[in-house]
């Protein structure tokens, strides 16, 4: 996909239902604006999030990956983001290791109380994700020409 | 192995096992490939050399749902193997009856760099010798033993068996190669160097599924790519998803699992080094959660079943 | 194929300014599945909702996906309209058009594009939504407060007097928390303890109260309607049925070298010790830190002078394991540290305190026996600066960012009571501003500065510096004169910011309830519900919520008691449907999902399956929905996809991902 | 840039976050000098009006000390705006700095040497 002046990046955010997707609302009721290129998936937990879940929306076109979550300690579940931190701490090592761009997947730990820090992590992500350009190499895994 | 043969049909006899699960002869030594003995007469095609690289622990998934008691022959390995399994409740102990084999490194044929290979002799145990001779097509060849070893044995667990009834034949210390050294090699690359290398070797995939049905640890009754469990519409519509991330999907889903027996590269007809991606998974749970050997126990927590509250926060340290 | 509705919500202009609702009516009409689309005013009005139920009979609608506010705000209004025109409630989702579409976008082509996409996800969601029903727990009628202040007694009292048993848990030695350390209350001037203890003698004598006073919650498990917590009864060394609360043993008691905590560690207690006068229950403690006997086993003394033989030093804790349907938060709170603030020298000279530590001095029950005195040489102060804001309102790292909201207040008391008591002594109220929301407050206030002459000057202390002569040199400023003003005191009192109790982190933690970044205990709404948390079940009373003078307290305590009442006088509450649960020809029942479990829902057995064709015993995870809470944890553990969750399928997801991908 | 956004700027500071407590003013040893105080450099930033502040007094009276970027409660750094002032008169003047040849020609009693130090090891770089 050629890099225009009006690409636009397809950001996929997942949220956990009982800190960051209140965030968010937080960030809504606040106005504090963030790109529309950010699409939010309620999640009930951070841990509810597969890594298949993040491949696919990589290869169905999706140029980021966003997943935010209870501050660790303060899960509604007690431990759910814990367990997400490893897998995702794996995962986003193994895309490193595969050469995928820096950048494009991230973990933010944001509570109900956050609209500010929701919409400063949004307008951020956007930003280096839209310096990044398009998704290719996340695009197919298997790394075919 | 005449050893292994005698005991084997000493139990088989004396009706303490129901059958055998070892190596049965190809039409060439270097065919040696896993099968069940369920008489002392077949046992005469028994076969124990250098080329029993199969691992067997994942045949005892299906061992275990048939009558009686199965004895298996484990390597070193394997029995990380068959250990992992027994932690996963995917075998049944009570229905196996374990002989430890001792290893002194096996070999690949695809490491022996003749052509018109005819007959590979020095890799008998347990007189497995120094040098390999190789007959072939165009004269009779030599190759030292070490260099025709699979890439797991360079980097060996070691020589004891994690789980066993009783142990029969010496083992050999087989390393010469840092376990991780390639790992950091990959890890030590640009991020253009890094692609341009998995692309080279996975665009070789022919999603032949040899690495999956291989892996004792892809052990699950049905796998995620061949079930709907993840569609969203039809599954046409996920095969190509399937096509593109099936590596990094099953490395996930061993993650923490993988004993790092090294089978999936073994029998890849394709040559791609699968094993450098639950490599990556091993050494990272290594140093951020501490030094974790799959199947070493049946009790200590799992590095995905578990945390710290102080654990590192994703993407540190990368870039 | 499902026959889905679309419902589009203005929102009167909130979401239509910005987004294009026609538009989005127009393309959610070229959705596969979606059969009827419509756009409202206001759809989660009666008539709102009238549309709805009439488009679902109409249309015959097997699914609906309501495009509005986010579904924190509406969910469950559109989910009841649903069940009420019988379409199962959990055909229903929302797109949530407004806070994460409407109210962050200004370009109309781009937030309706977004809102559209937003619509797609949910349409495409609902496609997979299975029809779920609520299963049913009974309520354990029994509440638990944690913290006996004056939140946990009123909390407690009003649930008592309701009918239903509460246990009250303090980890102090005896309940009245901060409000039994006053002396007077703010704008009346009445004596703190004087309207606290009997409410403290009402709770102790309610038939329906238990008090576990040192003690702690150690353990919580369990849902809403059924927790399960374990308590520490911390050991007393005294015993609590045997005591008469005579004293001696505090008199006779020769380790007295102890900081008393009551008197903010102004002076000194003994080992054995009830912390006031009035405590509840008056039976002592003995601090194993202190005491002679359980340090060195030497001693004994207060053994041989209890006449009725109450002392016992081989008691040792003990955990007692208890039900409950609701659980209260009235925690409390403590004034913050104030090691970083040397500029005010506290901690460097004696007669800078804290205004907490100048009630316990104005108190007769205090270490001056309610003397105002110096700590330092023991004069009496003819020049009292008072400073406020002191930690609070500061964005910096060394204080709070919030107003700890009590201050102005307790200082205009101090300030008038020292100036009714000793009228000699000059007192000056250094300010930011005054800040007198309430009944009678500012009046309070004006008579501080109108009727008993203290001098209020509006300008932040910059600097507190203790001179060679003992006293105080105070670098101050006059905003209003615009003058530098350095003033001789005698005494200084700072009016420290509040903050919750360092335990409450822990506390919540076991709740699984939310807390802020100031650590104070999230609502479930901060409008709506401000006593409720986010975790059913947890209800929130006093400061731990946020800063609240004593009425407003109160006030907190008595909602929090009737959420209580109102859920324990239900016998049977519907749990979440949106539960685990495992497919038994893809589970390997390999017991990774149990081991991520943190309610130790899941649990296995032997079944024979039958799978296509091949009968054969298989072990397999079973999920108890009662315990299951729905976080989805084992999910992704589960290599083979056998276990999902209802209501957050892996299918749902994907398929959510796929529409925002397209 | 304009004025305004040229002090936010050098100095790092939002004049917006200030709340008007005083407590750079209570602390500032050189408030007697000046003619506009700590507490009212925001004020000028926040009306355009930094040529006012720039030609103050209190530009060249300013130690810094940095108290009241210490005690600031608002991280809002009085210093650092005055600091910024002072910066762009001198940027202005001298179009490039500082040199050494310039300083004995700018001397006179009252500059504080402390000033002189700070501003050579801030535009000599």
């Amino acid at each position: 996909m050629p890099v225009t002046e009006n690409w636009k990046p397809t950001i996929v955010a997942f949220c956990c239902n009982w800190c960051s997707y209140a965030g968010a609302d937080l960030a809504g009721s606040s106005r504090l604006a963030y790109p529309a290129d950010v699409k939010i998936i309620k999640v009930p937990c951070s841990c509810r999030v597969n890594p298949m879940f993040i491949l696919r929306a990589f290869e169905k076109g999706a140029d980021g990956v966003i997943l935010c979550g209870c501050h660790p300690g303060d899960c509604h579940y007690s431990t759910g983001n814990y367990y997400a931190r490893r897998r995702m701490t794996l995962l986003f090592s193994m895309l490193d290791y595969l050469g995928v761009e820096e950048g494009r997947t991230r973990v933010e730990w944001v509570s109900a109380a956050e609209g500010v820090k929701f919409s400063e992590t949004m307008n951020s992500f956007v930003e280096k994700v839209r310096a990044l350009g398009p998704n290719v190499r996340l695009g197919d895994l298997r790394c075919k020409n | 192995m005449q050893e292994l043969i005698v005991r084997a049909k000493e139990l088989l006899e004396k009706g303490e096992v129901a059958r055998v699960l070892g190596w049965k002869k190809g039409e060439q030594e270097y065919d040696a490939e896993p099968a069940f003995f369920e008489t002392a007469e077949s046992l005469d095609n028994f076969v124990y050399n250098g080329f029993c690289g199969a691992n067997l622990s994942k045949y005892m998934i299906e061992a275990g749902k048939k009558e009686g008691k199965t004895l298996v022959f484990l390597k070193p390995c394997d029995s990380y193997s068959y250990n992992q399994l027994l932690r996963e409740h995917r075998v049944d102990r009570e229905k196996a009856y374990i002989i430890g084999v001792g290893c002194k490194g096996k070999l690949a044929i695809s490491k022996i760099p003749f052509d018109g290979i005819l007959k590979v002799s020095g890799a008998q145990y347990p007189d497995a010798q120094e040098i390999l001779t190789v007959e072939t097509l165009y004269g009779t060849e030599t190759i030292p033993y070490k260099d025709a070893m699979l890439e797991r044995c360079h980097v060996c667990k070691g020589k004891d068996h994690v789980v066993y009834d009783e142990l029969l034949g010496e083992s050999a210390d087989t390393v010469d190669a840092d376990r991780f050294a390639e790992v950091e090699r990959i890890e030590k690359m640009s991020p253009e160097e890094k692609f341009a290398y998995f692309q080279s070797e996975l665009s070789k995939c022919i999603r032949c599924n040899a690495c999956r049905n291989v892996c004792p640890a892809c052990s699950c009754r049905k796998c995620v790519f061949d079930s709907t469990a993840f569609d969203s519409e039809q599954k046409a519509n996920t095969t190509s998803f399937e096509e593109k991330m099936f590596h990094i999907i099953r490395a996930f889903h061993v993650a923490g699992r993988c004993t790092d027996c090294g089978e999936c590269s073994r029998v890849c007809p394709q040559g791609i080094p699968l094993h450098l991606f639950n490599r990556k998974f091993i050494k990272d749970i290594n140093a951020l959660y501490g030094e974790y050997q799959a199947g070493s126990d049946l009790e200590c927590p799992a590095p995905l079943t578990s945390f710290t509250t102080t654990d590192a926060e994703p993407g540190v340290g990368r870039g | 194929m499902r026959r889905i509705g679309v419902f589009v919500c203005h929102c009167g202009s909130n979401i239509a300014a910005t987004v294009d609702v026609k538009k989005v009516v127009e393309m959610a009409l070229q959705e596969q599945g979606v059969v009827h689309a419509e756009d409202y005013p206001y759809m989660c009005s009666e008539a709102g909702q009238v549309r709805i139920a009439e488009a679902i009979r109409e249309h015959q609608l097997t699914g609906m996906v309501v495009c509005s506010c986010s579904p924190r705000m509406h969910e469950a209004t559109f989910r009841k309209c649903a069940e009420r025109n019988g379409l199962n409630p959990y055909l229903v989702e929302i797109a949530n058009i407004r806070e994460h579409c409407s109210w962050i976008h200004k370009d109309m082509a781009e937030a309706t594009e977004k809102a559209v996409i937003l619509m797609r996800a949910a349409v495409a969601k609902v496609h997979l939504n299975a029809p779920l029903q609520a299963g049913e727990s009974a309520v354990t009628k029994r509440a638990l407060v944690i913290g006996g202040g004056i939140a946990g007694i009123q909390t407690a009292l009003d649930i008592a007097d309701a009918g239903y048993k509460v246990d009250i848990v303090e980890k102090e030695p005896s309940i009245g928390g901060r409000m039994s350390q006053l002396d007077k209350t703010f704008p009346t001037l009445d004596c703190s303890a004087c309207i606290l203890t009997p409410k403290m003698v009402e709770a102790a004598s309610h038939e329906n109260i238990t008090i576990h006073t040192w003690s702690e919650v150690e353990k919580v498990s369990g849902f809403v309607g059924n927790f399960t917590v374990d308590i520490r009864k911390k050991a007393r060394y005294v015993d609590m049925d045997k005591c008469t609360g005579c004293g001696v043993c505090q008199e006779k008691c020769p380790s007295k070298k102890s900081l008393n905590e009551f008197n903010r560690g102004l002076n000194t207690r003994s080992a054995i010790y009830t912390p006031f006068a009035q405590a509840i229950p008056n039976v002592p403690v003995i601090d194993a830190t202190a005491c002679i006997k359980l340090k060195t086993g030497k001693c004994g003394i207060c053994e041989k002078f209890c006449q009725v033989g109450a002392i016992n030093y081989a008691q040792t804790d003990e955990i007692i394991t208890e039900q409950y349907g609701a659980i209260v938060v009235a925690t409390g709170f403590d004034t913050i540290k104030l090691d970083k603030y040397g500029e005010y020298a506290y901690g460097h000279s004696k007669d800078v305190i804290t205004s907490l530590e100048l009630e316990r001095i104005m108190n007769a029950a205090g270490p001056t026996k309610g003397h105002l005195e110096r700590l330092s040489d023991g004069k009496a102060p003819k020049e009292i600066v008072f400073i406020q804001c002191v930690g609070s309102r500061c964005s910096d790292d060394r204080g709070k960012p919030y107003c700890s909201k009590i201050c102005c207040m307790y200082t205009a008391k101090h300030a008038m009571l020292i100036r009714d008591k000793y009228p000699d002594t000059n007192v000056t109220v250094f300010y930011i501003d005054v800040r007198t929301p309430g009944k009678n407050f500012d009046e309070f206030y004006r008579r501080a500065v109108e009727d008993y002459g203290v001098n209020y000057i509006k300008g932040q202390v910059g600097k507190v510096a203790p001179q060679p002569d003992g006293s105080l040199l105070v670098h101050g400023v006059d905003l209003l004169e615009n003058k530098q003003i350095l003033k001789k005191a005698d005494m200084v009192v700072l009016a420290t910011a509040i903050e919750p109790n360092a335990d409450v982190r822990k506390i919540a933690t076991m709740l699984t309830a939310s807390i802020d970044t100031n650590n104070f205990l999230t609502e479930a709404h901060p409008k709506l519900r401000p006593v409720e948390s986010p975790t059913a079940g947890v209800f929130l009373s006093g400061v731990c919520q946020g800063p609240k003078d004593i009425p407003e307290t109160v006030a907190q305590a008595g909602a929090a008691a009737v959420k209580v009442i109102g859920l324990l006088a239900k016998d049977k509450l519907k749990t979440n449907p949106c539960t685990a649960k495992a497919d038994e020809l893809r589970c390997n029942g390999c017991s990774q999902c149990a081991n991520v479990c943190p309610y130790g829902a899941i649990s296995y057995e032997t079944r024979l399956v039958n799978d296509h064709g091949i009968r054969e015993d298989r072990r397999i995870a079973v999920v108890n929905s009662a315990l299951c809470q729905g976080c989805g944890a084992c999910t992704v553990t589960c290599p083979s996809g056998a276990m999902d969750l209802q209501g957050f399928s892996n299918r749902q997801l994907i398929a959510e991902v796929d529409a925002i991908c397209r | 840039m304009n004025k305004v956004e040229e002090i936010k700027t050098i100095s790092g500071v939002n004049p917006l976050k200030c709340m008007k407590c005083g407590k750079c003013s209570a602390s500032c040893p050189s408030f007697n000098e000046m003619d506009i105080k700590p507490h009212q450099f925001v004020t000028y930033v926040i009306n355009d009006d930094v040529e006012a502040l720039a030609n103050s007094k209190s530009a060249w009276k300013c130690l810094s000390c940095f108290a009241c970027i210490e005690r600031c409660p608002r991280d809002v750094k009085p210093g650092k705006v005055i600091d910024a002032a002072r910066q762009i008169l001198i940027r202005q003047r001298g179009q490039e700095g500082l040199s050494a040849d310039e300083i004995p020609a700018l001397l006179d009693e009252e500059t504080p040497q402390q000033l002189l130090m700070s501003a050579f090891r801030k535009y000599r770089r």
